[in-house]
């Protein structure tokens, strides 16, 4: 399988106060196309940085990640928007979904934002939701829906437009182990499915187990774990 | 120690920039609302104030305030005359003439007046722009308005006929009006409607055109330090029955017509000030919602209620007190300097009249001051009581 | 584009926002549906006031006049009426004789201004609709007929019919004497309103000129043109390139100050009314900087789905102005509607209260006018909206610069 | 050592969106004085709101907590205040210092709340910044403060007072290893010097194992950990 993303020496610092916080230090891995890894750390290990930077939500101080082949901070503020609007899906821990739109208005936002029309949009959304088993509650608010159902609908937002990579921070850290395990297998299986990539961020080692690969982010810097 | 440890907090909430570019950018715009509606209000009710004081002088200069019906040889009653509210009383004619020189003729109000009351103090004294007071008895001389010189084309030292529409005198041709010729000696500008109207001569001559006998023909004329508050002498005048003729009855409504509109435009400003209450409210209400945290840590110190609504009161009225003060400041420069103002902006909205009147009344810029401040707390009892129902556990637990 | 309407038009309704921004938005909506409705109901009686002025005083002032500085008067009167003829923007021109008399009934006098017109030339038809038209008829049938200012019946307790003696200033010769008389009728009286009942009268043109020994006839020339704001212009141009030395002189000399007050108050609407209208944007402003922090979760989450900057900023400008648009909207409905019934309503309040808001004689007019203009309209409206869009500017941008890694980090 | 706080099946749900979620369920347990106990939970787990039952910031549905033998709940609002500011101290996560004001001021603010004049309250604040070794840092402003001084601040603030019991939110939750493993040691040091208990809730099992006892939180039930 080919290299899908490839992080190179990348590098971030906050500066808190008088001192700059290093968050990350010379981080460097590969994710080929459809594997799925997982990246373990502590809260406050930058994990949730280095998420935003490979989906160039934040820029580093020093390091490239390509993206098949281009490096994603070279791209202009117009091509970095249609890369996460096409190639990329986010999961959060928080679903953020929008409180007043109804569930499937929520699926289908990636499709309208790229500027589809919304019976189409509507008609791919219902078709995703089904997949993760909500197709009755469409037309319910996040408001109206469990903790496990929302995050059931974030995930089939970030999946309804076939995006090549998944990024996810903590996506069970809200939910009891029950409705995790659920979340966490509809997640691997629609994936495997639909043959996308997959990065994990989480401090739960036994959700990190579970994927092909893993490494552990532990004061910036990544430790590989065979 | 406790009130002064809330003010202390409030005053350090009310000047904050860094904390947070937003409330203070809001914060800024709340002072602006209000000092800019209490700005406007002082500035334009100034200049009415200002309009309203010249139509004093002008008209009221020259119009007499009171003029007792009863003749002058009765003398007044020391009641009337002690009104603390009388300047002075003298005889006075009152009549109808034409005025006719070499080339035109108008009609005009034949004031005969005792010279010591038009004296260099009087209003027709300060305006006098050519020849000179006071007039004297049996020379028959007339002081003229400008408006009324152009439009006879005369100047000073000038003869004119005074032909009068009271008294006729019989001769060979028929009835013919008294006349007599006058000479010109002093021409005032008080700018008014009046000035082509009125014409001021020695009571004695008055009376000799008139063919009477000032005694029988004159009248008492009061003279009041300020012409608005005739309400006392009438009611005197009333009491004693003495049937009289004030200024309200023929300039009243002009001056409630000036008194209409600078109500309404009052009205006006006024709707300005209560829209930048809102603005206070909002304004407040975001640094509470900023500041929840900060209110739960402190409450979790041990700190009242009422001390933490004290702190936002103070910071609120903090603000509407610089909001008022920048207004008043502002307010009173623009007032001060209009005309140079206006001047540099090129806008001449009279032309030729001269400066802008602007007359400031301590008194009623005081009461809009509390007016705006009562207002601004007001505006922050809401948000103050925000502040007061923020409950600790749910402020801190997001964090 | 509907995304960003609904987006808009939803994250403006969220049930999140507590009841309190919600009073906030209604504050400045209702700040500037105020400001809007005022100025157009200010400006319309401005305009009613300006329509009265025109259609009322100045539709019988002559607009503008030219008298001879000879004593001869205007030579060649006719051809010059003649030729003023052609002016494009005139309305009629006429001959006149101006002189001020004296009237005696009894023993009673009054100063009149007698303005000597020719009852049968179109420019004095305007006086005709002053009176019922058998006083007319009558006035013009014979050359001592006189027409007087209702005023000046009053003070002299006249009546149609009565004989009046005016005495005339004999002018021209250097030293005064006994001045001339003449017995007149009264064949009808007039009313224009305000001071001039009290002074004014009119006679024939060839009396008036016989009498002030005007040998050419007419002493003078009265213009009157279709728009009066243009007289003092027409004057001075008529004026300097007519053949004679004359006085120049237009309405704006007497009745200027009318005029100009209606100017005055209409600057002090505008200028009052914006700055309502600005300080109720600032609402706009601080409701939508309190939505932007409230919906920093969703501005992230849009941003993560690729949604672009400016559409961010259109969909938080567009939640502001809709505020503005309501309040634009709804307040010049109501300053329409208002502007249409002012009238109607100041009397009905004027019975109500039993108070007389408008007295006759200092505002030429006893009830309030009122004509609603639409380029008024507009204006009031323009500067709402574009007050409000600027308002909404600082918020959406500062909405575009959420940064989605801060806010997300669950 | 008499028992200075105990907690009597206190119970407590709150309802978000159509079910009430159960938070806290009949959780009992003691506080000797001096003595120093960690509460181990993972996020969203109720220790946050036990934490702040304990210090009377919240009200529970059932059950009791006896400080000294008074029931706190049955304190009017004066007596609850001067319960918070005479006998507690509270430290969070976050540090939630006062921006506007000094390091000093925030340390002396209990003093001032409780009534003290400016002079005493500062000098005393003075002395306990000497102690969390930040003496000279007294007129700087939070912002210009790093995380661990600023977390040190906390810490001063919280036991200016000399207060019976300190309650501890995640207190190093912010920091990295090491300035959380200095944090941890002044706690240590500072409270067994002026013998006040310790209440610390936290998700990290390394902070906890080190304290003289430790209950786990799970799903609103307490386990006694031996």
């Amino acid at each position: 399988m080919s290299v899908l993303l490839e992080c190179q020496h990348l590098s971030k610092s906050y500066d808190e106060g008088p001192e700059s916080v290093q968050v990350l230090s010379e981080v460097d891995f590969k994710v080929r196309t459809g594997e799925q890894l997982a990246i373990v750390g502590s809260s406050g290990s930058g994990k949730s940085t280095l998420l935003h930077l490979l989906g160039a939500l934040d820029t580093p101080n020093k390091g490239r990640v390509l993206f098949e082949g281009k490096n994603i901070f070279k791209l202009n503020q117009r091509q970095q928007e249609q890369f996460r609007n096409r190639q990329l899906g986010f999961v959060y821990q928080f679903h953020h979904l929008l409180p007043e739109f109804t569930a499937l208005e929520n699926v289908a936002m990636p499709l309208l934002i790229g500027g589809q029309s919304t019976r189409d949009a509507e008609h791919q959304a219902r078709k995703m939701l089904c997949k993760v088993g909500l197709e009755h509650r469409a037309a319910h608010k996040p408001s109206e829906l469990s903790g496990g159902e929302r995050q059931r609908v974030a995930i089939a937002r970030a999946l309804v437009h076939h995006p090549k990579l998944v990024l996810a921070d903590e996506p069970t850290g809200n939910l009891d182990n029950k409705t995790a395990e659920q979340i966490y297998r509809l997640l691997k299986e629609l994936t495997d499915s639909l043959q996308t990539s997959f990065v994990v961020v989480t401090h739960d080692q036994h959700l990190a187990d579970r994927l092909d690969r893993q490494y552990t982010l532990h004061n910036g810097e990544l430790v590989d774990i065979p | 120690m406790f009130q002064s440890l809330s003010t202390y907090i409030g005053f350090r909430y009310a000047r904050t920039r860094k904390g947070n570019p937003f409330v203070a950018f809001i914060n800024v715009f709340s002072v602006a609302g209000i000092a800019l509606g209490l700005a406007a209000l002082i500035t334009i009710s100034s200049v009415m104030n200002g309009f309203e004081g010249q139509l004093k002088d002008r008209i009221l200069g020259l119009m007499p305030h009171f003029v007792l019906e009863q003749p002058v040889d009765k003398p007044l009653s020391p009641e009337i005359t002690g009104l603390s509210g009388i300047q002075a009383y003298a005889p006075y004619i009152e009549t109808e003439a034409l005025i006719q020189s070499a080339s035109a003729l108008k009609g005009v109000q034949l004031q005969g007046v005792s010279p010591e009351t038009i004296g260099s103090a009087s209003a027709v004294g300060q305006h006098l722009i050519a020849g000179e007071m006071p007039l004297e008895g049996g020379r028959y001389e007339i002081l003229i308005g400008r408006a009324l010189a152009s439009a006879l084309s005369i100047k000073v030292g000038d003869r004119v006929r005074l032909m009068s529409a009271e008294a006729s005198v019989f001769t060979p041709l028929g009835r013919f009006p008294s006349q007599r010729q006058f000479t010109v000696v002093g021409i005032f500008d008080l700018g008014s409607q009046m000035d082509d109207k009125v014409v001021l001569s020695h009571i004695q001559d008055i009376a000799r055109l008139l063919r009477t006998q000032v005694e029988r023909r004159a009248h008492w004329r009061l003279f009041l330090d300020d012409a608005f508050d005739w309400q006392p002498v009438a009611e005197v005048l009333d009491k004693r029955e003495v049937k009289y003729q004030s200024w309200r009855e023929r300039q009243g409504p002009l001056f409630d017509a000036v008194k209409m509109e600078k109500n309404m435009m009052g009205l006006m400003l006024g709707l300005i000030i209560a829209v930048a209450a809102f603005n206070i409210v909002s304004a407040m209400v975001m640094v509470v919602t900023e500041k929840s945290g900060d209110i739960a840590i402190l409450r979790t110190m041990g700190m009242a209620p009422g001390q933490v609504m004290r702190i936002f009161l103070f910071t609120g009225l903090y603000n509407g007190a610089k909001g008022v003060l920048f207004g008043l400041i502002g307010g009173v420069l623009i007032a001060s300097q209009l005309t140079t103002i206006m001047g540099l902006m090129g806008v001449n909205l009279f032309p030729g009249a001269g400066p802008i009147p602007v007359q400031m009344q301590p008194a009623n810029i005081l009461v809009m001051v509390m007016g705006c401040l009562l207002l601004s707390f007001l505006a922050t009892l809401y948000p103050a009581f925000k502040a007061l129902k923020v409950m600790p556990a749910q402020a801190l637990r997001y964090e | 584009m509907k995304l960003l309407w609904q987006l808009a038009w939803r994250f403006r309704r969220s049930k999140r926002q507590s009841g309190f921004t919600s009073f906030i938005s209604a504050s400045s909506t209702l700040g500037i549906g105020l400001g809007c409705a005022v100025m157009i109901l200010m400006l319309s009686v401005m305009n009613g006031f300006e329509r009265e002025l025109k259609d009322r005083l100045l539709a019988v002032l002559p607009h503008g006049d030219l008298m001879a500085v000879a004593p001869s008067g205007i030579e060649y009167w006719p051809e010059q009426v003649e030729r003023l003829q052609a002016i494009r923007e005139l309305d009629y021109v006429v001959p006149i004789t101006r002189m001020t008399a004296m009237l005696q009934k009894g023993r009673e006098m009054k100063a009149v201004e007698l303005t000597g017109l020719d009852p049968s030339l179109g420019g004095s038809h305007r006086y005709r609709q002053l009176l019922d038209e058998s006083q007319w008829q009558r006035f013009k049938g014979h050359p001592d007929r006189v027409l007087l200012g209702e005023g000046v019946m009053d003070e002299l307790k006249l009546n149609p019919g009565d004989k009046v003696q005016v005495l005339l200033p004999r002018l021209g010769e250097d030293k005064f004497s006994a001045p001339k008389s003449v017995w007149l009728t009264v064949a009808g009286s007039l009313h224009i309103g305000g001071e001039l009942d009290n002074h004014m009268g009119l006679v024939h043109l060839s009396l008036a000129a016989e009498t002030a020994g005007i040998d050419s006839g007419a002493q003078g020339l009265e213009f009157g043109f279709a728009d009066p704001y243009q007289a003092p212009r027409l004057m001075r141009r008529i004026g300097f390139d007519f053949p004679q030395h004359v006085y120049i002189s237009d309405w704006t000399r007497t009745h200027g100050h009318l005029y100009q007050d209606i100017q005055l108050v209409r600057m002090v609407v505008y200028l009052a009314l914006t700055l309502l209208i600005a300080v109720a944007c600032f609402n706009i402003v601080s409701t939508l900087v309190m939505a932007v922090n409230e919906k920093r979760g969703e501005i992230a989450m849009l941003k993560t789905m690729g949604a672009s900057h400016g559409m961010i900023i259109k969909v938080f400008m567009l939640q502001g102005l809709l505020n503005g648009l309501i309040g634009t909207l709804v307040g010049s409905a109501v300053g329409v509607l208002l502007a249409l019934n002012i009238s109607d309503l100041v009397l009905w309040l004027e019975n109500l209260i039993q108070v007389r808001l408008l007295s006759g004689d200092i505002y030429f007019i006893d009830f309030l006018p009122s004509q609603l203009k639409w380029d008024d309209v507009g204006i009031t409206m323009f500067i709402a909206l574009a007050l409000s869009t600027i308002a909404t500017l600082y918020p959406a941008i500062k909405a575009a610069r959420v940064a989605p890694a801060k806010v997300l980090t669950g």
